[in-house]
């Protein structure tokens, strides 16, 4: 009666030709992309499959660019965001096997175990999407009787009150007809799982701890940053504070640490130095959606476990 | 379109009778036996007896017997006229008190504010199909559609010869309440009204 | 309104069975066994079984055995079904080739994966804002939102007292199509997460 999905479920109506082409418009979005992929090469949702995957991940996005498609700022950065955390899980498995120690180490389990969260959250959704369209096709075969009220039960309506003048019927119809303010392109940051962060404020926690007279390593000023995005525009901060002379900074070594002091030449420095030109502020709603996201992807990380 | 045969039909449960039935129950329009018979493929007198029998059992009756009908059951709530060259089903007329009430119960005399904009928009966008209307207004409009044709204020005008949907326009009536004689008198929208001339992007197709 | 008791609904040819029927003629939209009980005067639960019976009959059961409906009579070309909050006639899915050659203004078309996708999310998640529906297929719903509340099949609900941002829900009309008689009837969403069902801290119910 319904159809099933198919076992890997991916949506029957996924191009089923046996060599993977890059149809560019056969995808509704990355994890559909993703889960396409992966069942074309007849894999399960692991991070093998994940790692298996990237290269023709990334040479989907490469084929898109070329052929020059308009496409939408929001899905491509979506596309990038994944494709970077793809990139990281294979480079993780083409290195050898460490501990797991690092910062940068727990930071990719826990992008992976992100991107698993979705992944398996958005293949849920589209299962009962094909459900869904099972039903409705089915339920199409059904015409509800709908007819014209019969005459006589027509006549025992209340007397219509319809008292408008032409002016009226055209002032309305004017502002139906006018286009609807575009709505407010929602430029998908959400998926950055990105609060507004403030480069000024940023900069104004590095002055506080800095002005304390003790350098301090890059490492030790970013390790309490709460995201990514925190440590980035603390980053900016200091490339900001070290333009302004607010700051020096000494690397012993190329790739080694960077240390950071105080520069006591600068007294009168006060944040509002700093350019904000960074981070256009997300709308309040974007923001509601990053964290109901995240409320989503809670919902099912207890799938950690199994992994 | 090509139809089975009646053979085919018959295969289906319920038949040729069933089928005929299952037609008459979701027109709104009188259906002659003409255009049942070519839709089904069947012969028309197959037809006529099928829609013969079907009316005497809503009446009570069977349309076993050879010599006609001999009462039987209980009639149904429903029953099957051949009105204005056509078959159509109707509730029966004993209960139209509780038709009435029913039909009465909830009715306002008042059109809504969704009612009212789409009649506005009908009334400059004629013929117009119900889909065009919704694309243009953002949401379904199909009971106002249903409200506005009950209170005699718009109409079926034709079909749209691509998309074959039902195109609507404004009724006479509806001139008569606003006033004025013909759609000709209304108010001229303000001619710059921006982004008017891209109302066309409103595909149809793609509802 | 004061109507009939139901003695005299019983002395009208085909009793209250015939009058449930005929007030079925009429309607547009699924109707409750409330609104057509208090339309008629008759007990709740003796209307319930009314529909019951009919719905039976018009599949070719009869409800006459105490232990249910025995397969008795061909199927009609109509049946009865119970969706939406309520109760409506539909032709028989057999024969929609031959019916929708009548029905001017036929199903719309069929939905986008797109599309399909978005109103899963919403229907499952309701109710919910366009932003976290975009987060959870991982680009912009924006326009597919539209669509789908162009076709009915949504509407905005209210705003998130919080962010001010619109929240959308599936419509009756959503329901009627898809056949079911409330969004807890939807298939379970929690099969398809994996591994998720053995544990005792999810929340079945928010799904």
């Amino acid at each position: 009666m319904v159809e099933p999905p198919n076992p890997d479920g991916s949506h029957p109506s996924v191009d089923a030709s046996p060599r993977f082409t890059l149809a560019l418009t056969n995808f509704t979005g990355p994890f559909d992309l993703l889960l396409g992929l992966i069942s074309k090469h007849e894999l399960d949702i692991t991070e093998v499959a994940l790692a298996q995957v990237t290269d023709d991940f990334i040479a989907y996005i490469r084929n898109l660019q070329r052929s020059g498609q308009e496409w939408a700022l929001d899905e491509a950065s979506e596309f990038l965001v994944i494709a970077a955390t793809l990139l990281d899980l294979k480079a993780a498995r083409l290195l050898p096997q460490g501990q797991v120690e690092d910062d940068e180490d727990i930071a990719l389990l826990e992008a992976r175990d992100l991107l698993f969260a979705r992944l398996l959250q958005y293949r849920a959704f589209k299962e009962v999407a094909a459900i869904i369209d099972a039903r409705l096709v089915e339920e199409g075969d059904r015409f509800p009787r709908s007819v014209t009220l019969e005459p006589q039960f027509a006549a025992l309506l209340p007397e219509l009150i319809f008292n408008y003048t032409p002016t009226q019927v055209a002032e309305l119809a004017a502002k139906a007809l006018t286009p609807r303010e575009p709505e407010p392109t929602e430029v998908g940051l959400t998926h950055l799982h990105a609060p507004a962060v403030s480069v000024r404020e940023q900069a104004e926690i590095i002055a506080t701890r800095l002005q304390e007279g003790k350098p301090l390593s890059f490492r030790a000023l970013i390790v309490d940053a709460a995201s990514t995005l925190e440590v980035v525009a603390r980053f900016l901060a200091l490339l900001e504070m070290f333009r302004d002379a607010v700051i020096g900074l000494e690397q012993a070594s190329p790739l080694g640490e960077l240390t950071v002091h105080w520069s006591v030449l600068n007294t009168g420095w006060t944040a509002a130095a700093v350019q904000e030109e960074y981070e256009p502020a997300p709308a309040t709603g974007e923001a509601q959606g990053a964290e109901a996201q995240m409320a989503d992807v809670e919902a099912i990380e207890p799938e950690r476990a199994h992994q | 379109m090509s139809h089975a045969a009646d053979h085919e039909l018959d295969r289906l449960p319920g038949g040729a009778r069933a089928a005929v039935e299952a037609i008459l129950m979701v027109v709104d329009h009188p259906t002659s036996t003409m255009e049942l018979a070519s839709t089904l493929a069947l012969p028309v007198d197959r037809v006529n007896r099928i829609l013969t029998e079907l009316r005497d059992e809503y009446d009570g009756y069977t349309g076993s017997g050879p010599n006609g009908a001999s009462k039987l059951g209980e009639p149904r709530g429903f029953e099957l006229r051949n009105v204005a060259g056509g078959w159509r089903i109707y509730s029966r007329a004993d209960f139209a008190d509780y038709v009435s009430a029913f039909v009465l119960d909830g009715q306002s005399a008042r059109l809504t504010s969704a009612a009212l904009e789409t009649l506005a928009v009908i009334a400059y966008r004629q013929p117009v199909s119900r889909a065009r209307v919704s694309a243009i207004r953002g949401v379904s409009v199909d009971s106002v559609v249903r409200t506005l044709t009950t209170r005699g204020l718009i109409e079926e005008v034709g079909t749209d010869p691509v998309s074959g949907s039902l195109l609507y326009g404004t009724t006479a009536y509806f001139l008569e309440r606003l006033g004025v004689d013909s759609v000709g008198e209304l108010p001229q929208l303000a001619p710059h009204l921006p982004g008017l001339e891209n109302l066309h992007d409103f595909d149809d197709s793609t509802y």
